[in-house]
């Protein structure tokens, strides 16, 4: 095929289809209990150098504990999907854990500003980054998710953001026009968290997917934080809400609040005050290492955590403002 | 007597009157969701507001933090997700975006990435999130920023969003779908595009700015056509709306 | 681009995405009443020779009073998606209303058997066919839903059913695999039925979607024909259920039973008597005449087909069938 | 003595023993769908059982009569899409996909799409529907049929959905990703594929019949290795749970 440009960066992962299937051939697919506890699901399946996704988007529905987890475990190299990632992007640059990176928003906290030791890291020079949009990097999952090698959009054309990512210029064989062709993304894991999963990994999440539909396809190794587990049961009886089947899933965690200091939409609003107090504490080095150990690699586990920052009382208070029963 | 205002006040207000009723617009947090609600408040009841992560028409009831957070989809007609509303945009069915960025040239291309150099940045940006996305696919690209000079330049360091690149003909050489900026609003005054070169223009200056004093704060020549306008200042009505029912926490009004 | 091979058959659709993009900026968005009747649906949206697209899978959640709609209207000369068709193709070929189809799945009822009287049109000549598959006639409705000219599958490589389709082969620009590359689907009309709609045409399904969350995206007028009328706060109390936006949907048209004699999941299953003399008395063009006379040119609204077909007391039958209380 | 079985009673229960535990099958209607439902009463409990429409791992109560019908995700673990479930293919996490046509080559192409002139054809059947896909993208392909010469024809008259297309390498050469047909049941024998040439072969006669009824049956030279096994006929267990619990109502297994 006719290559009209092309970006510079590096393709980290390989878009092959024919060597995803050859993994997933082999993956298995019966449903069986898959309950785990954060540090086994670290431990097995995200090991240093892997590339990582994570569902929900920055400091919504993301799989806290898994990240804390994956700090305390001090995991080193891994690839990184920077695809609207905020709070869990701050999380694993805080532990220096990734070294290469698709970014499409990496950095920023959204309203609520830049955090401070994420732009000193990217800054560095130490992470080698390819540059994404949003969509970009969501189609490079749709593709794998659809098992071919690329996809196309027509984000990107005519930027600099084509020119540091790794798609390429196609014309479409049947009309002439110019896309941007992207390829297929299948990360090594990723984590995903939601509302409600069954032993299996059958999983249900409310309100907006994000990417998680495509992430969950995509990714080789799956890992699901739940706020509670349900039966199977459950489950059956209402099968068209499922966003994720079990045969897509290696692990199970139950973490109630687990997307704690984030939001987990009607069930509990971010933390404001906490993550505040982190893009504060970052301007100081010194103090943030303290910070870290506090919050992060001085408790055994994520309720410790949540002790730390308050506990049930703060908890039953960003659930009145998640709900907002008085509107 | 009319009541007093702020900039970010003002630029919300100008900005709400560009959102025709009936249209939709995705939005970011901040400003442009303000403007957004304003509009809808005032002379555009049925404007749609969409969130790239997948809200779809909430009736909020708050300023989000996040575009992706829950009040982006408070009381929506649906909660999608991001494929779904960035292929909204592709098949043309998304009329205005709303952008913001550390820079902005002068054919309304957009750095959101990095200054310096890209391998070594001296200051490192969110990039181009769904920006990128939005400045390509939707019909009209809105921005509101701050005039400075620093932030009106030549030529962007990174295009990370594409404006009309470098002028006419170029969206279309680059394969782009049709669109591209719209308005800037800005403390100063409204910009557009001339239609011929696509280099920006001032449209229409806020009261009390003279030209001279915009062309002080942009980094390149401004095209200056035999008339502009004169921007209405916000009304009582606005501002009450923009207040009371928007932002009554001040979170962005506040920050001017 | 280098096309390797190339189907030869015709494309009966423009895949411009820019004319697909033109229509759609002009499409009205506000959210506005759109109820109509049957008649006035295919009055104003379904003119001879327009491109028409079925949502459901056949003779499940189909949208049959529409359907019978366009043959009482006379509709002739029209484009149809032959997308796993079996009742709806049977009634289309009944008013001989379509003379080019894209074919996946026609002229068969599944486990019922063959349709005598589609198979006698189609042997006709009188339709101009291009060939798909189930898979690739989706993938052409998801590209026309992205807003791109053309989608890649790994389906029909090296068989008849490509030579005979629109598709070409093209390779990919990461990986130099081959793929077959199929052009982008705008029908100029689609209807598909659900289970519930407010009036702005907010929908809601429940169950299998089929191909219906592409075929709403792609389609340029969108009618949809629901078993009843929801309120608009009935949607904003769950809007992680809704699957098609008011913003696509042009007409909303309120039709309780509306998917009989086909199946209606979780409310009533589909009639296999009736289904049955459709095929028997098929067999006999004079007889089979008469039958459209009795059931569908002779009747003045859906309700009275119904009522013909053995009313409340079948469709009480269907809904025990269906929802199988006692399993 | 062991219970007397007709012909599709035979192929139902010799198919479902190549069904492991644990893997995924794409099924349609009729006779896959009671082989499946067979495997998970017997030997693989675990099977997962996939519908084109959208279904995944339903408890059936009843053989479905359209893959999309309400039967297919009843009590299911997802109920989704089909381009979910032809991704799931394509992505290679389904093991198993059943096929039936009016005509198979050596090469295990079939025909379900005419027969005569395409453009005015002789008989016009329902074409690919989602079989060319399955066939293309599942890792194996198992076909379903009853056995006579005008059925095992040489070469198909149009290939609806892909065998070894022309034989060794061709599937590679045509950009197929790797699979294939694995077993063809009849009425008469179990048929496999030669390794190397990818041509029709013989594995193991059904009770009662002979290498010679089976050659006479089929249109082609039909590959004979020295050994050839000897179908183990269907058990007594196997039929009562076919007859009482899959099929109770002889839909399927009343046709033979």
């Amino acid at each position: 095929m006719k290559v009209l440009d092309q970006g510079v960066n590096p393709i980290f992962m390989d878009p092959d289809p024919d060597k995803a299937r050859e993994f997933f051939r082999k993956k298995p697919r019966a449903m069986t209990d898959k309950r785990m506890t954060e540090k086994e699901v670290v431990e097995k399946f995200i090991p240093d150098g892997c590339y990582l996704g994570i569902g929900g988007f920055g400091a919504n529905r993301i799989p806290t504990a898994v990240i804390h987890e994956i700090l305390r475990a001090r995991r080193k190299n891994l690839g990184f999907l920077g695809h609207t990632s905020t709070h869990d992007f701050e999380l694993l640059c805080a532990g220096k854990c990734f070294n290469r990176l698709d970014a499409a928003y990496i950095v920023g906290l959204e309203a609520r500003g830049l955090s401070p030791n994420a732009r000193r890291y990217m800054e560095s020079g130490e992470v080698k980054v390819t540059e994404w949009t949003n969509y970009s990097l969501a189609a490079r999952l749709r593709a794998a998710a659809e098992g071919v090698s690329f996809g196309i959009v027509r984000s990107m054309l005519g930027t600099d953001t084509f020119k540091m990512s790794g798609a390429k210029v196609i014309e479409c064989p049947f009309t002439g026009k110019k896309f941007a062709a992207v390829p297929a993304l299948w990360p090594d894991v990723a984590v995903i968290h939601v509302h409600e999963a069954d032993m299996y990994g059958n999983s249900v999440f409310r309100g907006i997917s994000v990417a998680d539909m495509e992430l969950a396809r995509a990714a080789k190794h799956l890992i699901i934080t739940a706020e509670r587990l349900v039966t199977n049961f459950s489950i059956r009886n209402n099968p068209t809400a499922t966003s994720i089947p079990f045969y897509l899933v290696d692990a199970v965690v139950e973490v109630p609040y687990g997307s704690y200091p984030g939001n987990m939409p009607y069930l509990y609003f971010s933390d404001e005050e906490h993550l505040a107090a982190w893009m504060k504490v970052e301007k100081d080095p010194k103090e943030f290492e303290k910070f870290l150990d506090h919050y992060i690699y001085g408790v055994s586990c994520f309720e410790e955590y949540l002790e730390r920052c308050g506990g049930l009382k703060k908890l039953k208070e960003l659930q009145k403002l998640e709900t907002l029963v008085e509107k | 007597m009319a009541l007093e205002y702020n900039m970010m006040e003002m630029m919300i207000c100008v900005a709400s009157r560009y959102l025709e009723d009936g249209k939709t617009v995705a939005v970011g947090t901040g400003a442009p969701c303000a403007a957004a609600m304003l509009s809808q408040k005032t002379q555009s009841p049925n404007l749609i507001i969409l969130f790239e992560a997948g809200g779809v028409a909430p009736m909020l009831p708050q300023m989000p933090i996040s575009v992706g957070d829950s009040r982006t989809f408070f009381r929506a007609v649906m909660a999608a997700g991001m494929i779904e509303m960035m292929t909204t945009c592709s098949r043309g069915q998304v009329d205005y975006a709303f952008l913001g960025g550390a820079q902005i040239d002068k054919f309304g291309n957009i750095n959101s990435t990095v200054v310096g150099d890209y391998y070594k940045p001296k200051v490192r940006f969110p990039g181009s999130g769904g920006a990128n996305d939005f400045a390509s696919l939707c019909w009209r690209t809105m921005i509101m920023t701050v005039h400075s000079k620093s932030r009106f330049v030549e030529k962007c360091e990174f295009v990370t969003s594409p404006g009309f690149l470098t002028g006419a003909g170029a969206r279309e050489e680059a394969g782009l779908p049709e669109g591209g900026p719209y308005k800037i609003v800005t403390d100063l005054a409204v910009m557009g595009f001339d239609e011929k070169t696509k280099a920006m223009m001032v449209e229409s200056l806020h009261p009390g700015i003279e030209v001279e004093k915009v062309q002080a704060e942009t980094g390149f020549k401004l095209i200056v056509p035999q008339k502009v306008e004169r921007t209405a200042p916000p009304t009582d009505k606005e501002l009450r709306i923009l207040r009371e029912e928007v932002d009554p926490l001040k979170l962005v009004i506040g920050r001017a």
